[in-house]
């Protein structure tokens, strides 16, 4: 009896230590990084067959983000698919999307970051603050490059992201200088916020912050919310009780449709100004339409939706009508347009220099210097991440339902001084 | 003093919502045992019926809100037939689990067909308001109250004298002994699960139709009625009701006054009232307001 | 076949009986056989006692009857039940009370939780003219004074005695051609045990089938013209009342009455051993 | 000495763990398959499916502990694997503990936490029990939410905790001259502290308070009469389940090396007792067969979705229903057909497979 059990013991230590050898051959070594040839042709490798440029999207393609995500890849995809008509990348080199659904977690896109780092050069889209801080311990130690689809001020400074855009924060500053100025308040006025609890409340509440340090006024009253709550006539209450005069509003849309919605209920009507995603084109057709119409104030960039006497718009425009004609007008298109843009840059670059590897690619990506993106966004200042200078440009729009995006430029893109003056820091120091 | 009733008067509109949701646990539990998780898929499939009869058909939204009620009775009555009948005599996190995996079945079959996107109900109420004494009445707000209170009195009404309500109640009670009366313990659970998914299916129209529109997250609402089910007792109609009424002020005047009282606790302390009030009654009742003390044998 | 001699009438005849079960096979989860090929009949009119020691499978003969089996794992693999003429082998609960048969369950089982009224609407539940209910309901609170004296009492407040009158109210509102009473004295004192007989004579008069499960043999062989003794899942002995009354081997283990002469486990033994024999 | 292998003489026999020839076997297996896995498919993808598998394996076991063996439905389960989240960033990332103190530290917090919610076990039963639970997830979300210096708030925290064994680096392991990148490191480890899981809590089974706690789940005033503290021995399951989930947390967080308070939602909690459903309760084999299944299934039909007629894998692209969306309802359907036909979960369909072959060739 004990003899046997001894034996079966021993198999099972021979298979193990014979486990233990072949594991020791089975190392993973270095993960393909092949040198690119200087100045010619880049050397095929990750994500670059030699004809076809690969490029990730982790995006929430399903699930209740996913009516930001699928935008956001159409405008990605819209662009390359326009670059691709021309050529490509330097004229030849095609752009390939490998989408990935992260569904919004950050364990899933860990997950899907894994599965597809071995066969793209970069990432075009990250979409999500928690997604992309969750991939960007990856980033770093892959030495990966990837565009994250937020405005978060964070970003700005993290070497391995390529934003696009003026972050949150400028918007919300912007927003407060336009209405100490132009919009009928001043410094006594009751101003007020209400934002969702996460980070991107967070991110329109420093800048109000900010803004009131450098323009000298006080929040009156701050309301934040939880995603996806059902009942916002406590929020509207409290802050109706403080008699605001404005409330900047950072939220989605779905929920700045209930709020809106509530406060016209409850007759609030302070005046609003609202972080650029607080607003869908649907909201402009709903009931609470003339509400907005009458009270509601937009922060974003660029210019309306079909403005063709800017270039970037015209060229969008067009390049939607030939590559998706079924697409609406959506703010998270355009922004996936622009990611793309930015990241089409950065290709050109690493191809000029002949190198279209992890390295080659992040090099590119400090090469690139200012990029202008046509008048959809303010040009972006690229290079190291320690000196970079995103665009801090704001263009205010009011609601128009007759309009295609359902908002009509109000004040177009200018810069206020407070603005001028934020600084970006790294999300953590 | 108006900023105080104003808070009531949002807490009892949320209130009666939580109520139909919570009765509904409380008619599911009461005659099968069984706590229901996929009442807020119910809800939300409730709500995007009624959206797809008042929108695409065309009815008239008092018809729409009828046919929405209907059909989800009809889908409620059909889930216990199809699955949870074969559930009888399994433990009770089985059947719980059960309910959850519905749930999870419900939820991507609503997305599927009505897209992720905000709907907006054609509904005669919209952001209409009625002011009186100061305060401000949303017009969606009153009828939530008025018919909460209509449906509830009826159920009691139906509950206590008729036959099938009888049948109900004596089933919960000793369903063998129901069974030698003649009852059909089948339809009686045919009959709570129905009840259930209409009462839920009202609650999610007459959200649907306040200025939240509807998106596929209305569901979670059945979320905050848990406690409101386990605050009244989950075996008394009467406690969820009350318990709804009560989680709803709560979670409204909290939220209230949540800058003046509660900002130590942090913001959105109201979300979290439901549960925290839940747990200090249940210190203090283990069965709840109403619930009666479950016997416990050796 | 069984001869009865009808008390009113006086005369012999042979009327279709009430019930019939024949050959009747019962198994519990699968795998426990509880009645092997039982046999029994209730004349219609008729008291028939069933008599059997604890586990002989009374009640189950009675849960197969009423179609109760399913919720306690069990199922009919053979033989027939009939009502009459018809065959209500594995018939839903609903539908046999439908049919006629009522039952009292054993230890009362009245809703605790619910007034009289309640519980006796609740036996009529199969019932929709409402003027016969209200009819029975008369009746059963003619028999049953004090059920009138406490109609809107809360049922789990009433004595032991008055909850089995309830018991019995409540099959009685169904308006049934047959009654299974299954254990009606059991915890009753000798006064009240009296009382349910009587009340049970008095249900038979009026034109009532009775199937008496009993343990207490004196009293169900007092009332009832026939008698059927079980035991483990089979039909050992049976035999008008008197005959059984008189019966040695009934008296010994039924009645307690005996002498004195066959105490011995021996005697038991040889008393069993024949009737499987000839059985 | 000429019994049948399978034959057991007295206590002793049956209370070993690994009773049969077969099963060491099998075990022996098992080793093998762990040492080589990660060397055979180097593909970082599956690795890091089947790290985080592990991960919940570790966390399933705890709640069938809890849910298994004593009977006590838990919805709080991510409210602990988030506490040992933080608690991994904080003693193993801030203060830089090495890995075996952080692990132990964090599973002392979701002790100490597990102890203050574990009294209303006491008091409240079945339904109660599972809504009070629930509850826990929405006020741990609340906690993670405000108490900023400690999770990091809304923007959640960094996990930096080192993952060193002594001289062992998971994170860059270096064995006989050869180097093996992050996620075999984390291969090994995980999996390996599952192997060393699951043996303890085998072990705690198997033994007196394993049995005490089987008897509190049947009937815990029946317990209660034969001698068994039902309390202590319902606080005490709760304290270690919520230690094995702190654990679990902790190295995910330390794994993924950030977290959010998004992360411990109730859709966790569910998942864990899906996984211990699926799996089967009460058996330690079958919540790590269960994690296997519900975590890589999604990743398995992610994969394949290309394959799978209707469904859209790509924007713009054909089908009627995304990819998450059939996960979401094959998870729904899956749950409800085991609970429907095969309430013992993977491990009842692995003793009916096994029973088969034990008397085989007889059908019975």
């Amino acid at each position: 009896m004990y003899a046997k059990r001894w034996r079966s013991w021993q198999y099972g230590l021979a298979l193990a230590g014979a486990a233990l050898l072949v594991a020791a051959c089975g190392g993973a070594g270095d993960e393909g990084d092949t040198g690119g040839g200087q100045a010619g042709e880049p050397a095929s490798g990750v994500g670059f067959d030699g004809t076809t440029i690969k490029l990730g999207v982790l995006s929430p393609l399903s699930g209740p983000i996913a009516v930001i995500g699928q935008p956001l890849t159409e405008g990605n995809k819209v662009w390359f698919d326009a670059l691709n008509a021309k050529g490509g990348v330097a004229g030849k080199y095609k752009v390939e999307l490998v989408q990935e659904d992260t569904q919004y977690k950050p364990d899933v896109t860990v997950q899907q970051y894994n599965k597809v780092k071995g066969e793209v050069v970069a990432f075009t889209q990250v979409l999500g603050t928690a997604p992309t801080l969750a991939v960007l311990p990856l980033l770093d130690s892959d030495n990966m490059l990837a565009a994250p689809a937020s405005l978060d001020a964070f970003w700005v400074r993290e070497q391995h992201l390529l934003p696009v855009g003026a972050p949150y924060q400028i918007q919300a500053i912007n927003s407060m200088q336009h209405y100490l100025t132009e919009g009928g308040g001043n410094r006594q006025s009751r101003i007020c916020t209400m934002v969702q609890d996460d980070v991107y409340g967070e991110a329109g509440q420093q800048g109000v912050d900010f803004a009131a340090e450098q323009l000298g006024f006080t929040v009156a009253n701050t309301q934040k919310f939880k995603v996806g709550t059902e009942n916002y006539a406590g929020q509207i209450g409290a802050l109706a009780a403080a008699r605001c005069e404005m409330v900047f509003l950072t939220a989605t849309p779905t929920d700045a449709g209930k709020i809106w919605g509530t406060a016209a209920q409850a007759r609030f009507a302070p005046k609003w100004y609202a972080q650029s995603p607080s607003f869908v084109n649907a909201l402009a057709k709903s009931a609470v339409a003339p509400y907005l119409r009458q009270y509601v104030t937009i922060a974003a960039e660029g210019t309306e939706w079909g403005d063709t006497s800017v270039p970037g718009m015209k060229q969008m425009i067009d390049d939607v009508e030939k590559y998706a004609p079924q697409q609406q007008p959506d703010y998270y298109f355009a922004f996936g347009y622009n990611q793309a843009r930015a990241m089409t840059a950065v290709l050109e670059k690493a191809v000029e220099n002949g190198d279209l590897s992890r390295d080659g690619v992040m090099k590119a990506s400090e090469q690139i210097g200012t990029l202008s993106f046509q008048g959809l966004t303010g040009d972006y200042t690229y290079g190291p991440a320690a000196k970079r200078n995103p665009p801090r440009s704001t263009t205010l729009f009011s609601v128009d339902p007759d309009k295609p995006f359902g908002l009509a430029t109000l004040k177009y893109n200018f810069t206020s001084d407070a603005a001028k003056q934020f600084q970006f820091e790294k999300a953590n120091p | 003093m108006t900023a105080f009733l104003q808070n009531c008067f949002a807490g009892l509109s949320l209130g009666s919502t939580y109520a139909l949701v919570a009765l509904g646990f409380v008619v599911i539990f009461k005659s099968t045992g069984v706590i229901n998780f996929a009442q807020g898929g119910l809800l939300a499939l409730g709500a995007y019926l009624g959206y797809t009869f008042s929108n695409n058909l065309a009815v008239a939204f008092g018809v729409a809100v009828l046919l929405c009620c209907a059909s989800a009775a009809l889908v409620g009555a059909t889930f216990e037939r199809i699955v949870l009948r074969r559930m009888v005599g399994q433990p009770p996190f089985a059947v719980i689990m059960i309910t959850i995996g519905l749930l999870f079945i419900l939820e991507p079959m609503i997305t599927a067909i009505w897209g992720f996107d905000q709907k907006q109900i054609t509904n005669p109420w919209n952001i209409r308001t009625v002011e009186a004494g100061g305060l401000v009445f949303g017009v969606r707000d009153l009828w939530t109250i008025g018919l909460t209170a209509a449906v509830v009195a009826a159920f009691f009404v139906f509950f206590r004298y008729s036959s099938l309500g009888l049948a109900m109640r004596v089933t919960a009670f000793d369903p063998e002994a129901a069974l030698a009366q003649g009852i059909s313990a089948r339809r009686v659970y045919a009959t709570s699960w129905a009840i259930a998914a209409a009462l839920a299916a009202l609650a999610g129209i007459l959200m649907a139709a306040g200025p939240g529109g509807l998106t596929p997250s209305i569901g979670f609402i059945a979320l905050a009625a848990f406690p409101a089910m386990i605050l009244g007792g989950m075996d008394s109609p009467a406690g969820a009701v009350l318990g709804g009424l009560v989680i709803g002020l709560a979670e409204a005047l909290t939220r209230g006054y949540q800058d003046e009282l509660f900002s130590w606790a942090g913001s959105n302390v109201s979300v979290i009232v439901p549960y925290l009030l839940m747990i200090v009654i249940l210190l203090i009742r283990p069965y709840g307001l109403l619930g009666t003390k479950e016997v416990r044998r050796v | 076949m069984i001869h009865i001699t009808f008390k009113d009438e006086g005369v012999d005849q042979l009327p279709p009986p009430m019930l019939s079960v024949s050959n009747l096979e019962v198994v519990y989860d699968d795998v426990v056989l509880v009645l092997r090929g039982l046999s029994l009949e209730v004349p219609t009119g008729a008291i028939v006692a069933l008599l059997g020691a604890n586990g002989a499978g009374k009640t189950t003969l009675l849960r197969a009857v009423t179609g109760l089996l399913m919720p306690h794992r069990g199922k009919i693999t053979k033989g027939t039940v009939r009502l009459e003429d018809a065959d209500i082998t594995a018939a839903d609960p609903a539908e046999i009370v439908r049919r006629g048969i009522a039952q009292v369950m054993e230890g009362r089982r009245v809703f605790a939780e619910i007034t009289v009224d309640e519980n006796l609407r609740a036996g009529a539940y199969t019932r929709h003219s409402r003027t016969e209910i209200r009819e029975s309901y008369t009746r059963v609170l003619d028999l049953f004074p004090v059920l009138a004296q406490r109609r809107k009492s809360i049922a789990g407040y009433l004595s032991g005695g008055e909850q089995q009158m309830l018991a019995i109210g409540r099959a009685l509102m169904a308006s049934p051609r047959l009654l299974l009473l299954d254990e009606p004295s059991l915890g009753l004192a000798p006064r009240l045990v009296e009382q349910v007989r009587d009340i049970v004579a008095q249900i038979n008069e009026q034109g009532t089938s009775v199937l008496l499960v009993e343990q207490n043999a004196v009293m169900a062989l007092s009332i009832a013209d026939y008698g059927y003794v079980l035991e483990t899942g089979k039909v050992v002995k049976d035999g008008p009342s008197a005959e059984l009354l008189a019966d040695s081997d009934i008296r010994e283990f039924y009645l307690g009455t005996s002498a004195g002469q066959r105490r011995s486990f021996a005697d038991v033994k040889s008393y069993r051993r024949k009737k499987r024999w000839s059985a | 000495m000429g019994a049948h292998r399978n034959v057991t003489r007295g206590y002793a026999d049956e209370l070993r763990l690994f009773g049969t020839p077969l099963a060491r076997t099998g075990l022996a297996a098992l080793v093998v398959v762990f040492l080589v896995l990660p060397t055979v498919v180097q593909n970082d993808f599956w690795l890091s499916v089947l790290i985080y598998v592990g991960i919940t394996a570790i966390g399933a076991i705890g709640l069938n502990l809890l849910t298994g063996y004593c009977g006590q439905i838990s919805l709080g389960h991510a409210f602990f694997i988030g506490a040992g989240a933080y608690a991994a960033a904080r003693v193993g990332g801030e203060i830089g503990l090495p890995l075996p103190l952080w692990l132990l530290a964090a599973a002392a917090i979701g002790a100490a936490l597990g102890g203050l919610i574990g009294p209303f076990t006491l008091r409240l039963r079945g339904h109660y029990l599972a809504i009070v639970t629930l509850g826990l997830v929405f006020i741990g979300e609340h906690l993670w939410r405000n108490l900023t210096d400690l999770t990091g708030g809304n923007s959640g925290t960094p996990v930096t905790a080192g993952a060193s064994i002594g001289p062992i680096d998971f994170n860059s392991l270096n064995l006989f001259g050869e180097s093996y990148s992050r996620n075999q490191g984390w291969f090994w480890l995980v999996w390996g502290l599952v192997a060393l899981v699951a043996l303890l809590a085998k072990n705690l089974v198997r033994t007196r308070p394993g049995r005490a706690l089987q008897a509190v789940r049947d009937r815990d005033q029946a317990a209660e009469v034969i001698g068994v503290r039902a309390g202590q021995y319902k606080i005490g399951a709760f304290m270690l389940s919520s230690a094995i989930a702190a654990m679990a947390g902790a190295l995910f967080g330390s794994y993924q090396q950030f977290v959010s308070p998004d992360e411990w939602n109730l859709l966790l909690s569910i998942q864990y007792i899906a996984i211990v459903i699926v799996g089967g309760l009460g058996t330690i084999f079958g919540a790590v067969l269960g994690a296997i299944f519900v975590g890589a299934l999604p990743a398995l039909i992610d994969r394949y979705s290309e394959a799978i007629p209707g469904v859209q894998t790509s924007v713009g692209g054909e089908g009627f229903i995304s990819v998450f969306a059939l996960n979401q309802a094959l998870f729904g359907l899956l749950i409800v057909l085991f609970l429907v036909f095969e309430p013992r979960g993977l491990a009842g369909i692995w003793l009916r497979i096994k029973a088969y072959f034990k008397a085989w060739p007889f059908s019975y």
